[in-house]
């Protein structure tokens, strides 16, 4: 019964976003610093008009109830460190931008990464075969703070043929360099997964029978073994998009993209506290359903498969 | 699996790849650095550094803020594009009184806000009261805590009324002589008595009688300012009580009498007429002019600010008074600024756009300058693998000397660095030569104001290494064997050690240090790295070990006493060393007041060297500002602050006139700039 | 076409199917010749290892390539080398005039494709049926296969199928085009007792119904006993014993089949005593011996075993054994057989078997030397 | 429960020796033990989701009875998901039991506390169905057959474990040259062989063999199970030997209890079982074993059953068979029938059989004589 699965995963997720926000509030009172501290000290005077302003004054539990309350209305408030913006704002904003480099960077990773996979596990240990996995292990073993800064050098720096940094739109040349680097990655994982699934789907009994009922090969592998052959893809894009949202980070830092993760690192940096607390929300609520869209999916491929 | 062939392919193909990227760049051997390819039109793209936290300019205390906000609005002054001393702005000239408590602006008649509203003294009353406004909480505020009540008002503080006879208490008639820290320059030398109406009113006569033909008329208020000043106690009841405690004697005195709230009308800023604004401070403050052309200074529209609240800076609604005003903002990524035409001086403003990219991460910036994308840096933004590599020989290299000064703060209140004679043995143990040879962008600086930048003012002789001094020293402070003579094993080390917040350029200081001393004294300090944050912590409540590495000053304006007033606050503030000495805050003040500004910068020196010889402090380097500029930008200089008055700055199409150097300094060419027009 | 046949639907000739391994080649199936006449059914058996099935998929070329490889040989079906047909032509005869059926019903159907679709499948392809011939198709199928309320059941997914109902929806998909030859690969391995009896029961009923032959292939001695006309015992990827079934289970003439036999607990004979056992182990197929492969566990052995690769002894006109003494240990299993036969308990066993008995020697009277 | 150090038997929990056992006391005694595995469900969230509002439980193990004396082999065959392997499982604690009783020499098993359990484990040893999966690939096969020995410290020394783990691959079969390698580089059949080391290692009275041959080739299932019963005369041991081969079981037992979806259905000697069969379910199993013998083959009446075995979730009720049982009648979907005594020592569960009318061939055809008179009952 996928709908019973569907209200009951949904049921889950509620407690689950509350109580990472609350480790997320907590580790933040934790660590040392404020959003207003700068290397300049302040005179005490000023910090506490400062604290105040934003009622950091209260004992902690009209804070959190405060935050808690917000929430639930979805409402993160404004930013500390830019008070002229709400976080819901800044989220709608850097979304579309985290969005596009990160759908696009799968999108491609799924194209290229499917069609080579499924083209070396079709011909194994054959010369495609070893260079696009060899081209995987390159993705794989490159973090994309070294292949980001690489692809750089060589394109932007040296046949100064693409830009090296900057969102200018969608679409522009801008997006090249960070969309190929955060792809990378993921088109060497999706290769090997295919590769692999493939092979694997490619050895099973129901491929042979498939064989032995006089199908062509190419029916083969489009009816019968793709199918199979994908799962593992499917599987991964739920921790794949999470990852995603962990790979914009470093891709929107390295190429200055104002997105949803160069926010959060800032975030964190000037603890501030209501855009941390919405992006992390955000975040796992986006990963939450994520996980939970490629569970629905998953179920409709395989029929095999019952929540 | 192909695994192991496919390990060898990525090899193969990374040591390709980062070979022709390696190719290319060297065989593109140039005198500037990379792509030089003048933008079309009036335009400069501009690397600011953080996203401006505000664009309000009294709500910001950054230099990020501070070069978008010196295009956004104007003030009383500017700062000179070299000399960042203050040239007039929208205040035409300026007078100053003998004993620097009064200050006189003259506006000119024809500044207009970017909706073309006139920009009169009131609009500056207001942006200054708006500044310290308790609700505000604006972190500059400190700034102009020298304005007679500023910080009172700004701190919620209260006068005390005599309910009987509507007399205010005055600061005197509670703190004991000569600790008075409110009260003005005669204060400390009044009487305990209060003075009768009488006899204020005489004194006050005197006082206006002093002052010059060019001083403001006399008005009621300025009566009030020049009046002793009035006791403040804290507003609301419990920050009383608190200090009550501290003071039974303030609680006797105050008994029965009302409290009442210090207002923004009691502030010392006083429009004497539409164009005449007068400001009086509660001390002489001869620096204040320095100032004066800060963004929180800077004059904000107030029929914008009061309708829109906080969304008054967003570009729909953004009205401001500099030479650009405010045409697209996309946080994180750009903020583009267009030529203001109600501008008073915009015949002069050559630039028709300026767009402002925040960035943080040195190496994105770098890239883009070097593929062209961008005109110009901010300072400190070459990362020092670059330089090394040859940038800094490169034409577009500004390293001039900055306003600012390195230096390791000394915990003081712990041993065995309570000791001056300890403290200073470290000092003269550091080789700050060999330092700024291998920090390659920054200079030694053995005092502690930096030298050579401020001009006029002679620096004390600094600490420079004399090892055998700094072994006696030690040996006098007890580390001695029994012959008398130094012993290193005696040295606690394990009292000691040298924190340093985490970043590359601080660990290496640390360890150059560290080696130095160890070398030099044969003690091995510990290094401990700590996070910025936590690092703050433990350096403002005093809970390091010997040691603070990585605390840097860059001064808020161009003065010496913007370094040395660090050691005027005992606790809180920037000090972080637990020195507090009242000689030397005494010695400050009264330098303070002189007028004259040679005798001043002397009296100064002398206060430096005595904080020298106290020695709460390791001095070491002077930074150098370290930025690129493509050629073609002309007009922009490599001022010690790196603010740049954007009116002056224009993109030279023609390449023979493009710099072939860093832009000579010497202010002859600023008028030539203003003559070209 | 028909003309060279001899009424032999399937002959296989010096059959040879090579593995490229790290381990060096494996010659799984190595020079394997028989024939299958139209309308019977031939048992293999043999352990795991033997090349039984190899050879089978060799037949319809299913060998995975690499590392497989067919080296040499013809597979003469109508008379016509499937091995040297182009691709496009073997994919014409596979599942429509041989077909398979496999060992694990379980893994063998396609878990994600409804089981109309892939009984349709087979038949649009090749009796070019459309949608709604091919699905009425399917359910006729179900229905002849077994499958209760197969109307309802058609559209479901394997997985909702037991184990025995997705062998026979596998005995539908083979059956579906009428095909002359249908190989079982271990049909009934996977499966319970219980289920092995009715799927057996049903692949009789199906191959009496249509006239199909059938090749089945078994490690199980007691599944063939009951369901073939002929039997080949396969070891080491050679043939070591071909006759009838009830000549072979009567008087095996190979050291091989005998150990076999008697190696396998018999519930209805047995009386608890020790069970023989073959000692040893499986020949490691890539490094054989020169001689027997099975001469390391043979109670028969002698020293030319372990020299000289064994001859294929002709016993008599369809008992065939490769075995340096096919001849003696044939005559000794007649004469185990003639002691037993005649302490039979049950007089209703004596009888086929003594008819069957009383044929060979006076036929080939001679066969069996052991020096050829 | 209690949980004293005493080593003599639980006199309270002391159970009576249900099978006749010539005086012999049982080494262990199966009391209504029953393994149920909680699938959820039925819980009023689900219902308001729109569930079903059934609780799914498998009853892979409801309410087993039998006695295993020493020095026998008990042979427990059914088909796939009949709950044999869990019932052995069961037995040694490996799938924690939720009801009933599992004595070993008097002492409850199942009152055990983990560490008593441990100390029992000794005497009771299990070997698997997969030999490959049941060994740690990572560990040689000297640490496998010692591991045991060390953990009950049946050796001293290094060098004294050495000699054990030797002698127990002599006596297994293995060339003790084999000692230092892994898993990997043996065979099927002599990984089980490592399989039965390890598990004599502990030098235990009690040994369960779960489908010990079944993944074993026909050549190499005969040695296997001509090991074990040369084990079982050497060391005195007393097997569960558990198995899907009807042939097997058959050939290494003495007595046998076919089991059906989680209970007992027939118990007897292993000749009388075969030859003689009393349930129908019994009789159809026998029936279906394909014999090696074309002529019996040939001349065979086969009960070929109809349907597959029912899901063990929420199992049919009243006989379990009933589904499928040419014989069954309208009692049989209501009634459960007891594991009785229909001939001496020969137990079966159903209905339409008595002592008095023990063939079910000559039973009138809706006639239930076990209603009547189920014999003496061992089981509910």
């Amino acid at each position: 019964m996928k709908f019973r699965f569907i209200v009951r995963r949904l049921i889950v997720t509620v407690p689950m976003v509350l109580i990472v926000i609350t480790l997320t509030w907590g580790l933040i009172r934790l660590a040392p610093g404020n959003f207003y501290s700068t290397e300049k000290k302040l005179p005490p005077a000023i910090e506490k008009n400062i604290r105040a302003k934003y009622g950091l004054d209260k004992p902690w539990y009209v804070q959190y109830g405060r935050m808690m309350w917000n929430i639930v209305r979805l409402d993160f408030g404004n930013s500390l460190k830019y008070e002229n913006e709400t976080v819901n704002d800044i989220l709608w904003r850097t979304l579309p931008v985290s969005a596009t480099i990160g759908l696009l960077a799968y999108l491609l990773a799924l194209v290229v990464g499917v069609l080579t996979g499924t083209l070396a596990a079709l011909k194994p240990n054959s010369k495609l075969d070893y260079v696009s996995m060899a081209l995987a292990m390159l993705g794989i073993s490159l973090p994309n703070f070294v292949l980001g800064p690489i692809l750089v050098l060589v394109f932007s720096l040296s046949l100064y043929w693409l830009p090296p940094a900057r969102w200018n739109g969608f679409p522009s040349w801008n997006l090249v360099l960070p969309v190929l680097t955060l792809s990378a990655i993921y088109m060497a994982y999706i290769a090997r997964l295919t590769r692999a699934g493939m092979l694997e789907v490619l050895r099973s009994d129901y491929i042979r029978t498939a064989r032995a009922k006089g199908l062509s090969e190419r029916q083969v592998v489009v009816r019968h073994a793709l199918r199979g052959g994908l799962l593992p893809v499917v599987s991964f894009t739920g921790p794949a998009l999470a990852i995603l949202i962990s790979g914009t980070v470093v891709v929107e830092r390295i190429f200055a993209m104002p997105g949803l993760g160069n926010y959060f690192i800032n975030a964190n940096l000037n603890r501030d506290e209501p855009l941390i607390i919405g992006i992390v929300a955000f975040v796992s609520i986006a990963v939450l359903v994520f996980n939970l869209l490629v569970d629905i999916a998953y179920a409709f491929i395989d029929p095999r498969i019952r929540y | 699996m192909p695994d192991s062939k496919a390990v060898r392919v990525v090899a193969f193909v990374l040591s390709a790849a980062l070979l022709a990227a390696s190719c290319t760049t060297q065989a593109k051997k140039s005198e500037f650095f990379g792509k030089i390819d003048p933008p079309a039109g009036q335009v400069l793209r501009y690397i600011t550094g953080s996203e401006p936290e505000s664009l309000d300019p009294q709500m910001s205390s950054g230099q990020p803020e501070a070069r978008i906000d010196m295009a956004l609005y104007d003030g009383l002054a500017e700062y000179h594009p070299k000399t960042m001393e203050p040239i007039p702005a929208i205040a035409e000239r300026w007078v100053i009184d003998e004993d620097a408590t009064e200050f006189v602006f003259f506006l000119r008649h024809d500044a207009k806000f970017s909706n073309g509203d006139p920009i009169t003294a009131q609009d500056f009353v207001y942006t200054i009261r708006r500044g310290f406004r308790p609700e505000l909480a604006a972190r500059a505020a400190y700034l102009g805590y020298d304005i007679q009540y500023a910080e009172a008002y700004n701190s919620l503080g209260a006068f005390v009324r005599d309910p009987q006879t509507g007399r205010f208490l005055l600061a005197s008639e509670a703190a004991p002589a000569g600790e008075a820290k409110n009260a003005g320059g005669e204060a400390t030398t009044q009487p305990a008595a209060p003075p009768t109406e009488a006899e204020q009113e005489a004194e006050l006569r005197k006082e206006l009688s002093r002052k010059g033909e060019e001083a403001a008329p006399d008005t009621p208020f300025h009566h009030f300012m020049h009046s002793p000043a009035r006791l403040v106690v804290p507003a609301d009841e419990k920050g009383r009580e608190k200090t009550f405690k501290a003071d039974p004697k303030l609680q006797a005195l105050v008994a029965g009498k009302e409290f009442v709230p210090v207002r923004a009308e009691d502030i010392g800023v006083e429009a004497v007429d539409d164009y005449t604004l007068r400001i009086t401070m509660r001390q002489p403050a001869p620096y204040f002019l320095g100032l004066v052309p800060h963004q929180f200074f800077r004059v904000v529209p107030q029929k914008v600010v009061e309708r829109y609240g906080v969304n008054w800076t967003k570009p729909e609604n953004f009205v401001g008074s500099g030479p650009f005003k405010l045409q697209e903002h996309r946080p994180y990524n750009n903020l583009t600024v267009v030529r203001n035409p109600y501008y008073w001086d915009a015949k002069n403003v050559h630039l028709d756009q300026i767009v402002f990219y925040p960035l943080e991460d040195q190496t994105t910036m770098m890239n883009l300058y070097k593929a062209g994308e961008v005109d110009a840096t901010y300072n400190h933004t070459v990362p020092a693998s670059w330089l090394k590599s040859g940038v800094r020989f490169m034409k577009d290299y500004m390293d001039a000397p900055e306003n600012g000064s390195n230096y390791w703060q000394i915990n003081t209140t712990k041993p065995p660095m309570d000791d001056k004679r300890v403290r200073r043995a470290f000092n003269l143990a550091v080789d700050r030569k060999a330092l700024g040879d291998y920090r390659v962008v920054s200079k030694p600086n053995s005092s502690f104001v930096p030298e050579g930048i401020l001009h006029g003012y002679p620096s004390p002789p600094g600490y420079t290494l004399n090892v055998e001094e700094a072994k006696r020293l030690l040996a006098e402070a007890g580390f001695k064997d029994a012959s008398g003579n130094f012993d290193p094993k005696k040295f606690p080390v394990d009292q000691v050690e040298i924190a340093y917040n985490t970043s590359e350029s601080n660990r290496q200081i640390a360890e150059f240090v560290q080696a130095q001393w160890k070398q030099n004294l044969g003690v091995t300090i510990p290094l401990r790295n700590v996070e910025w944050k936590t690092f703050q912590d433990m350096r403002s409540k005093l809970q390091y070990k010997g040691f603070a590495g990585g605390a840097g000053w860059s001064g808020d304006y161009m003065d010496p006493f913007t370094y040395l007033s660090l050691f005027t606050t005992k606790e809180g503030g920037d000090n972080m060393t637990g020195w507090y000495d009242p000689k030397f805050v005494r010695m400050l003040d009264e330098a303070n007041r002189q007028p004259e500004q040679a005798v001043r910068y002397q009296m100064l020196s002398k206060a430096e060297a005595y904080l020298l010889d106290a020695a709460p402090v390791i001095t070491l380097l002077k930074p150098a500002t370290s930025w690129m500029k493509k050629p073609y930008v002309k007009g922009m200089y490599p001022n010690p602050g790196t603010l740049h008055a954007w009116k002056y700055i224009y993109i030279e199409h023609d390449q023979a006139k493009w710099d072939q150097q860093m832009p000579d300094m010497t202010t002859d060419e600023l008028a030539a700039v203003a003559a070209k027009e | 076409m028909m003309s060279g046949d001899n009424g032999n639907l399937l002959s296989v000739r010096d059959l040879r199917t090579y593995f490229e391994t790290e381990d060096g080649t494996v010659k799984a199936v190595d020079g394997i010749s028989f024939d299958l006449k139209r309308g019977e059914t031939l048992g293999i058996v043999g352990e795991s290892g033997s090349g039984k099935s190899v050879t089978n998929l060799s037949v319809i070329r299913l060998i995975p390539s690499p590392p497989g490889r067919i080296v040499s040989g013809e597979v003469l079906f109508h008379g016509q080398d499937i091995l040297s047909l182009p691709a496009e032509e073997v994919r014409r005869i596979r599942g429509k005039r041989i077909s398979m059926i496999f060992q694990d019903p379980m893994t063998s159907l396609n878990p994600f494709m409804r089981i109309s679709r892939q009984l349709m499948e087979i038949t649009q392809l090749h009796l070019g049926h459309t949608r709604e011939q091919a699905y009425e198709h399917a359910v006729r199928m179900l229905e002849t296969v077994g499958i209760p309320e197969a109307r309802a059941r058609v559209d479901s997914y394997p997985h909702e199928f037991s184990g025995g109902m997705r062998q026979r929806v596998m005995i539908a998909m083979a059956l579906s085009c009428e095909p002359e030859l249908l190989i079982a690969d271990e049909p009934t391995t996977a499966l319970d007792v219980t289920i092995q009896a009715q799927i057996l029961e049903l692949i009789r009923k199906l191959k009496e119904e249509t006239g199909t032959s059938v090749i089945l292939i078994t490690h199980d001695l007691g599944v063939v006993a009951g369901m073939t006309d002929d039997i080949i015992v396969m070891y080491a990827g050679k043939i070591f014993e071909q006759a009838p079934t009830r000549e072979l289970f009567a008087a095996p003439g190979n050291p091989y089949t005998k150990a076999l036999l008697k190696s396998v607990p018999d519930p209805v004979h047995e009386e608890g005593t020790d069970l023989y056992q073959i000692p040893g182990l499986p020949p490691d197929v890539a490094h054989l011996p020169p001689g027997c492969p099975f001469a390391p566990r043979c109670y028969h052995a002698e020293e030319v075993c372990r020299r000289e690769f064994p001859p294929f002894v002709q016993l008599n006109a369809e008992h065939f054994s490769l075995c340096h003494f096919a001849g003696e240990v044939y005559a000794e299993s007649r004469a185990e057989r003639d002691a037993r036969g005649g302490a039979t308990p049950s007089g209703a066993n004596v009888e086929p078997s003594e008819n069957l008995g009383a044929v060979d020697p006076s036929e080939n009277p001679t066969q069996g030397g052991a020096g050829r | 429960m209690t949980t004293g150090g005493a080593q003599q038997a639980d006199v309270a929990g002391m159970p009576q020796a249900l099978m006749a056992s010539d005086g012999r006391e049982p080494l262990i005694a199966i009391r209504d033990l029953k393994v149920h595995f909680d699938l959820g469900g039925g819980s009023k969230l689900e219902r308001l989701v729109g569930g079903s509002g059934v609780r799914r439980v498998v009853k892979a193990v409801d309410g087993v009875s039998i006695d295993i004396f020493p020095g026998e082999t008990l042979g427990l065959v059914g088909e796939s998901g009949c709950g044999k392997s869990t019932l052995g499982r069961a037995l040694l604690r490996l799938t924690e039991p939720t009801g009933g009783h599992a004595f070993f020499r008097g002492r409850d098993l199942a009152g055990l506390s983990k560490r008593e359990l441990r100390q029992h484990r000794r005497h009771l040893q299990m070997i698997f169905q997969d030999p490959y999966a049941s060994l740690n690939p990572r560990m040689t096969v000297s640490q496998i057959i010692g591991e045991p020995v060390e953990t009950f410290r049946l050796a001293r020394g290094r060098q004294e474990r050495e000699a054990r783990v030797r002698e127990l691959m002599q006596t297994v079969g293995l060339s003790p040259r084999f000692l230092k390698r892994y898993p990997h580089e043996f065979s099927g059949g002599q990984r089980q062989r490592i399989g039965i080391a390890r598990a004599l290692a502990a030098d235990p009275d009690f040994v369960v063999a779960d489908e010990p041959i079944s993944a074993l080739d026909v050549s190499i299932q005969a040695q296997i199970m001509n090991l074990m019963e040369r084990l079982q005369r050497e060391r005195n041991l007393t097997y569960l030997f558990i198995s899907h081969d009807l042939r097997a079981i058959r050939h290494v037992s003495d007595r046998v209890a076919v089991m059906y979806l989680g209970k007992l259905v027939e118990v007897a000697d292993a000749k009388v079982i075969y030859r003689d069969p009393l349930m129908p379910y019994t009789k159809a199993l026998i029936s279906a074993v394909p014999v090696p013998d074309p002529e019996i083959e040939a001349k065979r009446e086969r009960i070929v059953l109809q349907g597959d075995v029912p899901s063990p979730i929420n199992p049919p009720p009243g006989c379990r068979f009933h589904t499928r049982c040419p014989w069954a009648v309208e009692a049989c979907r209501e009634v459960v029938p007891p594991l009785a005594e229909i001939k001496p020592n020969h137990f079966a569960a159903c209905i339409r059989i008595s002592p008095e009318e023990p063939d079910i061939e000559r039973v009138a055809p809706s006639d239930a004589p076990g209603l009547r008179n189920p014999g003496r009952v061992i089981e509910q």
